[in-house]
């Protein structure tokens, strides 16, 4: 409870702070021509919002598997010194198993914009 | 204060659980689900597992930024501009939702559980380390294994492009014969026409 | 702050995430109902680990297997959708029933 | 409030600087002046700079800009003929007091407040919209899907002008841009970039312009990091040390329709920057001619 | 706790000054320390603006949000010894989820205003932000090796007799790579860069664009007294009290990740992608197996 109080407590003041200090300016009414996106003069035909191309989609489900590992590896840390070289043994293997995986997405490009 | 925290969270984990089945805007919907996830991982912090619970935040936190990408690269209307409903059997899953929450609950209330708090001043995040580089090893090391295959896996099924350039380019199954027409379902278009056409004569 | 009340919680989100999976339409939508129902799980493992397991560690690492389970399901759902989408350009469930020749 | 406008009366002047015909040298000139700052959205901006002289072909974009700064806002035209009949007029070298007389204005709106598409009221809510991809929902449609032409993925493309006043852009040039992601499929060009004369060609200020895409000034560049950033096999690292050196650079970009598609935005702002602006005019009005 | 609490709040505005003075020097505008306030104040008058059809929720909040990011990940950090506002025995923990989250609001700051700018610099930082986060959470895991503890008041206690940048070389370096990333600056600014003319920001004006300002600067702040507390000894040092060795140590990491900032040129994003999986992050392994023989020794 009380490990957990602070870091609540600074979140509600912040949010608390940042809105209130965006609502003391003046608030006004802008004009269909103000709200259009800023393109430099230009104007966009369709709204931006849109099925997004995300380029790096492989990379993002790389990510998402090679990142579990940090769950493994924080435990791990606590333990180090008193476990010793099976530690080091175990999560040098573990590691080295995603590393393949790193290496192999690598080579098929995924870390390229598709 | 604890019980206050508790039910606070709690229905602050429901109720943004819900509102993922309820907002147009994709983006909304996996944020809301981060934040039933975040609800959850601070109550754990409250049940004693610090680690875990943090953890939770910090996994989800990033599993949903990714989950986010993908809703609005694949849903229509990503960002719920015009409202919209996409749901099927709706009567039905709604219908199996109570009935699970109501069994589920129900045999919470029904079955005597033991109870064995975790103990004052245990140190939860040394004991889960030994068990993992203990007992656990295999668990350990068998989750690298998965977690590899899962990476091959996801890269082989959504990369595009190759060493070899693109990966649905050039790519025929070899013939039942030797210079036969390739085997299995015939590609659609021209080029498998062709071949059909060559087999069959 | 029971055990009890914790697992209600859990099957709440359980129950919550049982609905979408089943209500929704697209891929991504029904992945997001199974999420939500291993959130529950979650709760759930560490409502037991924290007053009924005594602090064993099995229980923690459980959770951890579930989060792992999530990731995995993530990672290759999403192939899986990609992989579709690209042959189908459709993401809804009906159209996995037709990628079947 | 009385504390926050004491304060804010001496706050440097946020300028959002529109480059014309023979602009370039004179906005650059600003960019290191005490009292203002030089902005690359006319969001933060409180005065629209228009530096050298605009066509009146663009006089539609430029009160589009004018529109797109928050209000009250003011107008400066220096070297530049009033295209609308706002702000204040500046002939000679030193705009300074003409941008502070410009930063208590107040300039009315040039534009009709009139949504792009009309939509008040249509669809089922009211909000412009049909169905779940149709109509126009709060004033304008929804991108469709397209054929892309790098991984096959047909996800929605956005189709827009850029320009003619976009900052990473050289001024004047205006691009019909078809984007999927942040990759180029397919572009066009719509206004040539502005005539900049000898001044514009200068390298230190064509390596400045390159660099601040980067995100470095001119002494970080010499440790010739900013050149390994650049892709290869494009040229602009050649060119770009060749600016570094001191030296001209003279090379015309192939038409940009052909050379832009399959380039991501970062790469496609970096390779128009690294052609001298003369040389990037004349590769669009051979076109344009053609 | 209280206490800790309200010198981290009492602190951070002056540091935050701090910050916006050191982005401030080499400018050749000059006003360095009253430069910052005026312009901040400047804003604070001017309107927001609205956009067409916004997410105006997740717009009115990001800000909000990447501030109490900066001050949760801020609150882990001991002042002196038994002075800390979170005593959370998974401080780093806690501090990697603040990374990921400051990923997410980033993100929701460059896709609620519904314009092509913003929302390209949002997707862009995902794909930065992501990796580099990974790398972090390896040095970190390297400064918590001979802690033997995931609580930073730990990882300080633990380096009273050699501070962790000489035990791990590589790994402050390494760890100002996030730094530079979650503070949106430099080589890593993928969000709000000049290319996108403001990116993420480009549509914010106002009181928003002030406080997200605000906010970025104080993730510099919090970032830099993290890079001090796991890296520099935190607190400790001769002579001088506890807080006062932090701030000084504070204040150095911040000047050495603007200079940081200023002198690395920012790469194409595929490049940088490639550069993170491929170099940095087998460097981070590096570092961490090299603190692991060190420590067992």
């Amino acid at each position: 409870m009380t490990q957990i109080a602070m870091p609540i407590v600074v979140t509600l003041l912040a949010v608390v702070f940042a809105v209130a200090m965006q609502r003391i300016g003046p608030q006004t009414g802008a004009t269909w021509p103000q709200r259009a996106p800023f393109l430099g003069g230009g104007q966009p035909e369709t709204h931006a919002w849109q099925r997004f191309h995300v380029r790096y989609y492989p990379m993002t489900l790389l990510f998402i598997a090679f990142e579990m590992e940090m769950m493994f590896m924080y435990p791990w840390a606590v333990v180090y010194v008193e476990t010793g070289l099976t530690a080091l043994a175990e999560m040098g293997m573990f590691l080295g198993i995603l590393s393949v995986g790193i290496l192999y997405g690598w080579r098929e490009g995924v870390f390229r914009w598709q | 204060m604890t019980d206050a925290l508790f039910l606070a969270l709690s229905a602050l984990a429901i109720w943004s659980g819900w509102r993922v089945f309820r907002v147009d805007s994709m983006v909304r919907a996996s944020f809301q689900l981060m934040v039933s996830f975040i609800a959850v991982g601070l109550i754990a912090v409250l049940l004693a597992a610090p680690y875990i619970g943090i953890a939770t935040i910090f996994m989800m936190a990033v599993e949903m930024m990714v989950m986010a990408l993908f809703m609005v690269m694949f849903m229509m209307n990503p960002a719920g501009l015009n409202p919209m409903v996409m749901v099927h059997q709706h009567r039905f899953s709604v219908a199996a939702g109570s009935l699970a929450f109501a069994g589920l609950s129900a045999a919470v209330l029904l079955s005597d559980l033991p109870v064995r708090p975790v103990p004052e001043g245990a140190e939860v995040v040394r004991d889960l380390g030994h068990e993992l580089l203990g007992p656990s090893m295999l668990i350990f090391e068998t989750a690298g294994v998965t977690l590899l295959a899962t990476m091959i896996g996801a890269v082989v099924l959504s990369a595009h492009s190759g060493r070899y350039g693109a990966s649905d380019a050039g790519s025929r199954p070899p013939g039942l014969t030797p210079g036969g027409a390739p085997a299995g379902r015939k590609p659609e278009g021209g080029g498998g026409h062709h071949h059909h056409h060559h087999g069959g004569h | 702050m029971t055990l009890v009340s914790v697992l209600i919680v859990a099957a709440a989100l359980i129950g919550i995430g049982l609905y979408g999976a089943l209500s929704q339409q697209s891929f991504v939508m029904l992945m997001m109902g199974l999420e939500l129902m291993l959130n529950g799980a979650i709760l759930a493992v560490i409502g037991f680990w924290a007053f009924s397991l005594g602090g064993a560690p099995e229980g923690q690492l459980l959770a951890i297997i579930v989060m792992a389970v999530m990731a995995v399901e993530m990672a290759v759902g999403f192939a899986l959708v990609v992989a579709v989408y690209r042959k189908r350009q459709a993401d809804m469930t009906e159209s996995l029933k037709t990628m079947r020749h | 409030m009385t504390l926050l406008s004491a304060l804010a009366r001496r706050a440097e002047i946020p300028v959002f600087a529109v480059i014309g015909t023979r602009g370039l040298g004179l906005a650059e000139s600003l960019r290191r002046r005490p009292g203002l700052r030089l902005v690359d959205s006319p969001r933060h901006a409180r005065v629209l700079l228009v530096a050298g002289a605009v066509d009146g072909a663009q006089k539609q974009a430029l009160e589009r800009l004018h529109a797109q700064l928050p209000a009250p806002r003011g107008t400066v035209w220096w070297q530049a003929e009033p295209l609308f009949a706002r702000g204040e007029v500046v002939t000679g070298d030193d705009p300074m007091p003409a941008i502070r007389a410009a930063a208590s204005a107040d300039d009315p709106d040039q534009r009709p407040d009139v949504p792009p598409h009309p939509w008040q009221g249509i669809g089922p809510h009211g909000h412009g919209g049909r169905g779940m991809m149709g109509g126009n929902p709060y004033g304008r449609p929804m991108a469709m899907t397209a054929d892309d032409i790098r991984d096959g993925l047909a996800l929605d493309a956005y189709s827009a002008r850029f320009g003619p006043f976009l900052p990473m852009l050289p001024p004047g040039l205006a691009l019909d841009l078809t984007l999927q992601g942040d990759v180029i499929v397919s572009a066009d060009v719509a206004s040539a970039p502005f005539e900049q004369g000898p001044q514009g060609d200068a390298p230190d200020l064509c390596a400045a312009r390159m660099l601040r895409l980067m995100g470095i000034g001119p002494i970080a560049a010499r440790a010739r990091g900013a050149l390994l950033a650049l892709p290869q096999g494009s040229g602009m690292r050649r060119r770009l040390a060749a600016w570094l050196r001191g030296e001209q650079v003279s090379e015309t970009p192939d038409p940009l329709p052909a050379a832009l598609p399959g380039l991501e935005w970062a790469e496609a702002v970096l390779w128009l920057a690294s052609f001298p602006p003369s040389r990037l005019r004349a590769a669009c009005m051979e076109r344009h001619a053609a | 706790m209280i206490v800790a609490t309200l010198a981290l709040l009492l602190a951070l505005p002056p540091l935050i000054w701090a910050a916006a003075m050191f982005d401030r020097i080499g400018t050749g505008r000059g006003a360095i320390v009253m430069g910052p306030i005026r312009n901040g104040a400047a804003l604070m008058l001017r309107p927001n603006t609205e956009t067409e059809a916004p997410d105006r929720l997740n717009r009115l909040l990001a800000p909000g949000w990447y501030l109490a990011l900066a001050l949760v990940g801020l609150s882990v950090v001991p002042l002196a010894p038994g002075i800390v506002a979170t005593d959370l025995s998974t401080g780093l923990v806690l501090w990697g989820a603040c990374e990921a989250l400051t990923v997410v609001v980033v993100f929701l700051h460059g896709w609620s205003p519904n314009a092509p700018l913003p929302l390209i610099g949002a997707y862009r930082y995902v794909a930065i932000g992501l990796p580099a986060m990974l790398l972090s959470m390896f040095v970190l895991i390297g400064a918590a090796l001979p802690a033997e503890s995931l609580s930073v008041v730990e990882v300080v206690e633990a380096q009273r007799g050699l501070w962790n940048v000489v035990r791990q070389p590589l790994g402050l370096p390494l760890f100002m790579a996030l730094g530079l990333a979650i503070t949106l600056r430099g080589p890593f600014d993928y969000a709000d860069g000049a290319e996108l003319a403001g990116g993420t920001s480009a549509e914010e004006s106002g009181p928003a664009l002030a406080l997200w300002q605000f906010a970025r600067a104080s993730m510099l702040v919090a970032f830099s007294a993290m890079a001090a507390a796991a890296f520099l000894g935190g607190h400790l040092g001769p002579v001088l009290p506890g807080p006062v060795w932090l701030l000084l140590k504070t204040l150095a990491v911040m000047a050495a990740t603007v200079a940081a900032g200023r002198f690395f040129a920012r790469m194409p994003p595929a490049r940088m992608l490639t550069f993170l999986w491929v170099v940095l992050l087998p460097l981070s392994f590096v570092s961490l197996a090299l603190v692991g023989v060190e420590v067992l020794e």
